[in-house]
């Protein structure tokens, strides 16, 4: 079992310096900042190196930071063997929010990125089926973002109370 | 002739008796389209469970639209939900009648507010007849809202509920 | 062959078996509660409807800004100087009218949080579950006990006194700024003397 | 009904839709089948028809615990459970002691909350495949759990009961004899539903050898739960990863053995969650014994929760499968992003990798017994 510290310094040890930074906020988990054009091989690294062994996605969130202008994604992987976590992030910038897909390296990332395309608008580069989910395909807008407005009517069916 | 003037002289009685003969019966078979949407769906099946048993009032569940008397909006309608609501409405025989059961569908309830996707009460699209209040009601407080449509039901009479149906489709589709 | 015979009996066995179940049942006591003629009775704090006992309402709008749905809509009126409005049971001096106070229960989402943060405990919860309505607006109760002219008249007090306290307020102000005029006019004349002098002694 | 010729094969293919209104999709799911005869060649769940926005309403609010009552919604068939996992991320975030008493009366009631959402599932279940009486007498028994659940928080279904390291109110006096009575009760029952369903020929017909998910793709697609115990994975987060006080209990982990057909079908899923009743009947037990008697419950709540910068992801084990709670705070008052990761809706994901090939009429025995909430698929 490997604290997210260790993990970082293994993967630093892989990949080199470029592209990675690791921090944390004042309370919780820390995570691993990795480039949005890397993701791919970094997470197929983690998947199969004997150390890491992250067989698990639990989750894939993306979230909009208004202040930076950016978008992020983020990926809590885990362990089941080695009973390790850890989170990765990426962030993108709004105007271009492409994301690779992870979707061929764990099966859970399918729906979930369509989640997140569906509720934050990043876009996953060569995802199979990249639709919205929740919300109908004729939907405007991602209402996760913090400026979202919400449309008035749908399918002239008011949105109002 | 006069003949059946002399014997029926109350001239309304064969009309009124008809009348509430059909009232009786229908007010005793409502069967409901399941629509159970939600959290108060949850409520729906424990009312039709063993403890408080809908079939003791002739209430049965139907699965298809065609057969049922009553909706049973039960839970929140959302954006994408609405249009399969009133087709199902649509597809139901007169006469008909809706409840709503619990906050959502009574106005949007918990997400009247910021809920984007969520349909501010479903007499928006259908014409409700008994709003069930609850988050989710009792099944006893569904029971009582049976017992409500019960009551107005008692009270209809056949050109009066045609008339009020066409008068609610009317302003339905102003809106 | 012989398998299936074994799987025949089986089945019947996994049937019959199932069936006792069924017919013990049958036999225990029943559970059906014959609702409209029997009641269940409600246990102590069940939470079926919110109530406002509004002789104790101090009009603090605790329980709305406590409301995540935002069902309560309480309009509150100062009370002028020469009126009192008494004590509530739990001995908070009331100094607000309620000219409105409406729960809308079909909005509401029985999640009790509004029923801690009161400081008299006048809205509760209380157990009582039919009220269901032919029309949505008769769900939006009404606990204010004023009447519509007594508003009225609450209101315009209120706001006469309140123009009255401004107006005080403003003369308040003015007074203190002609003072403060005053003063820095006198200063400055006997800054003008000083300077004035000194010219002269220089000269 | 659409006709259309596969590419692939060359025969004639139909597709059909269940739902978004069908009696047996445990709500509002809806299910394009594409059909060859009656085999399934794909299906493509397509979901949002209950999406009520409760990631919205948690960054809308401005206090962290109005959005307890939102979590309820979330799952309302096991809302105690998804309580749990928003107190216990906000508990871990602020860094808060939480009462002994406390944590004992959380483990109660969350096991029976589990109790009383398996007993649904399960008649449900049966129902979809045609047993009506063990629903009948499921429910039977749920409403015994929902009575003692109604006398100590006030409410039935929706309890908003649990607060940030304290209770909403304390139990009533009588809790103890009455779980303890319930349990004893509540033991023979199953192994009535034993012999009214679970080893009935004609159940077993239709779930043995059916749906069946092997470990590997359940652990690709991070399946949780008793879907990922039905396949032979000895995991459960309150054993491998303890929250709450779970570590002080003595319980097993149920999984499938491939009793009566192949490891990973319909009736081992069926099976974990019969056999995690018993083992959460243990824990009440041995809570029930534990449990202080004295103790403020309230008295830890803090008035104002106001988390310092940062991002926390706490998971649970809900009797679904792994709820996970991904919440960044900003030092505000109100939740940054709060992120629910509901394990129904990883596991409906995996609905077109198991499902290919079986038969129509298995497709309902499939959705019964990965045990799906849409309101939680959707939030």
């Amino acid at each position: 079992m490997m604290q997210p510290e260790e993990i970082f310094e293994y993967v630093k040890e892989e990949f080199g310096e470029e592209g990675f930074s690791f921090s944390s906020g004042d309370i919780g988990d820390s995570w691993i900042q990795v480039e949005a054009g890397m993701i791919k091989t970094v997470s197929k690294f983690l998947r199969d190196d004997p150390k890491m062994r992250f067989n698990t996605l639990m989750c894939l969130s993306g979230v909009h930071y208004p202040k930076e202008e950016e978008l992020g994604v983020t990926y809590n992987l885990h362990s089941t063997e080695l009973k390790q976590t850890v989170a990765l992030k990426v962030r993108v910038p709004i105007e271009n929010p492409n994301v690779p897909s992870i979707e061929a390296i764990w099966k859970t990332a399918d729906w979930h990125e369509r989640e997140a395309y569906d509720m934050v608008g990043l876009i996953f580069e060569d995802h199979p089926n990249h639709k919205r989910i929740l919300l109908p395909d004729d939907w405007e807008g991602h209402p996760l973002r913090k400026d979202y407005v919400q449309q008035d009517f749908y399918r002239g069916i008011t949105t109002g109370a | 002739m006069g003949m059946l003037d002399k014997k029926y002289h109350d001239s309304n009685i064969i009309i009124v008796g008809l009348e509430s003969a059909l009232n009786w019966a229908r007010k005793n078979s409502l069967w409901y389209e399941q629509f159970g949407l939600a959290c108060c769906a949850i409520e729906m099946m424990a009312t039709a469970a063993s403890r408080y048993d809908f079939d003791r009032f002739g209430i049965i569940p139907r699965s298809s639209p065609r057969q049922a008397d009553v909706m049973i909006v039960a839970g929140t309608v959302t954006m994408k939900m609405a249009s399969r609501i009133l087709r199902l409405y649509e597809q139901m025989s007169e006469p008909r009648y809706v409840i709503s059961m619990g906050s959502c569908s009574n106005c949007g309830g918990p997400y009247w507010e910021h809920g984007y996707h969520v349909l501010k009460g479903v007499d928006k699209v259908v014409p409700v007849d008994v709003y069930v209040p609850g988050c989710p009601p009792r099944p006893e407080a569904l029971l009582e809202g049976f017992l409500k449509l019960q009551e107005k039901i008692t009270g209809e009479t056949i050109i009066e509920k045609s008339e009020n149906v066409s008068k609610k489709e009317q302003t339905n589709d102003a809106t | 062959m012989l398998n299936a015979v074994k799987q025949s009996w089986l089945t019947f066995r996994s049937i019959f078996t199932g069936m006792g179940v069924t017919i013990r049942h049958f036999f225990g006591p029943t559970v059906t509660l014959q609702y409209p003629d029997e009641k269940m009775e409600l246990p102590k704090g069940a939470r079926a409807r919110l109530y406002v006992n509004i002789d104790d309402c101090i009009g603090c709008n605790l329980c709305a800004r406590a409301c995540p749905v935002n069902c309560i809509d309480i309009e509150t009126v100062a009370s002028t100087q020469d009126v009192d409005l008494g004590k509530t049971s739990t001995g908070n001096p009331k100094r607000f009218w309620l000219t409105r106070f409406d729960i809308d229960m079909a909005k509401c989402m029985y999640c009790d949080l509004c029923v801690h943060p009161c400081p008299t405990n006048c809205i509760y919860m209380v157990s009582e579950y039919e009220y269901s309505e032919y029309d949505r607006s008769n769900l939006v109760y009404h606990f204010s006990n004023l009447e519509p002219e007594m508003v009225a008249e609450v209101k315009d007090k209120a706001e006469k006194e309140a123009e009255q306290k401004k107006r005080e307020r403003e003369e308040m102000m003015r007074k203190k700024a002609e003072e403060k005029a005053q003063k820095e006019l006198e200063a400055k004349k006997k800054a003008e003397e000083e300077s004035n002098d000194k010219e002269k002694g220089e000269e | 009904m659409l006709e259309v010729i596969s590419k692939e094969t060359g025969n004639k293919e139909m597709v059909i839709n269940m739902g978004p209104q069908h009696p047996s999709t445990h709500g509002v799911l809806r299910l394009e089948l594409v059909l060859d005869g009656e085999i399934i060649t794909k299906v493509r769940p397509n979901i949002g028809y209950l999406h009520r926005c409760f990631e919205k309403y948690a960054e809308q609010m401005d206090d962290y615990a109005k959005v307890i009552p939102y979590t309820d919604r979330m799952d309302y068939v096991s809302a105690i459970n998804q309580e749990h996992g928003y107190v216990i991320a906000l508990e871990r975030m602020l860094e808060l002691e939480v009462p002994e008493r406390v944590e004992y009366i959380r483990v109660i009631m969350a096991e029976m909350q589990r109790i009383a959402s398996h007993l649904l599932g399960i008649g449900a279940f049966g129902l979809d495949l045609g047993a009506f009486s063990p629903f009948l007498y499921l429910f039977t028994e749920r409403e015994k759990i929902l009575d003692i659940f109604e006398r100590v928080t006030g409410a039935r279904l929706l309890y908003n009961y649990f607060a940030v390291a304290g209770l909403m109110r304390d139990v009533h006096p009588e809790f103890k004899t009455d779980t303890a009575e319930f349990v004893k009760t509540f033991r023979p029952k199953i192994k009535e539903l034993n012999d009214l369903l679970s080893y009935n020929k004609i159940f077993i017909k239709r779930t043995a050898n059916i749906g069946v998910l092997p470990e590997k793709v359940a652990l690709n697609y991070a399946a949780s739960g008793p879907v990922l115990r039905g396949s032979g994975v000895e995991w459960d987060l309150r054993k491998n990863d303890p929250y709450s006080i779970y570590d002080k209990f003595d319980f097993e982990i149920p999984v499938g053995t491939g009793e009566v057909g192949t490891l990973g079908d319909c009736w081992d899923r069926y099976m974990v969650r019969v056999k995690e009743m018993e083992q959460s009947l243990r824990i009440i037990e041995q809570a029930l014994d534990g449990m202080p008697d004295e103790g403020d419950v309230m008295e830890a709540i803090p008035k104002r929760i106001r988390p310092k910068e940062g991002e926390i992801y706490v998971r649970t084990e809900t009797p679904r499968g792994e709820l996970g709670y991904y919440i960044i705070s900003d030092k505000s008052a109100s939740p940054f992003r709060v992120k629910a990761r509901a394990p129904s809706f990883v596991h409906l994901s995996m609905l077109p990798a198991i499902s290919k090939g079986s038969l129509i009429a298995d497709m309902v025995a499939i959705v019964g017994s990965i045990d799906i909430v849409l309101g939680e698929v959707d939030r």
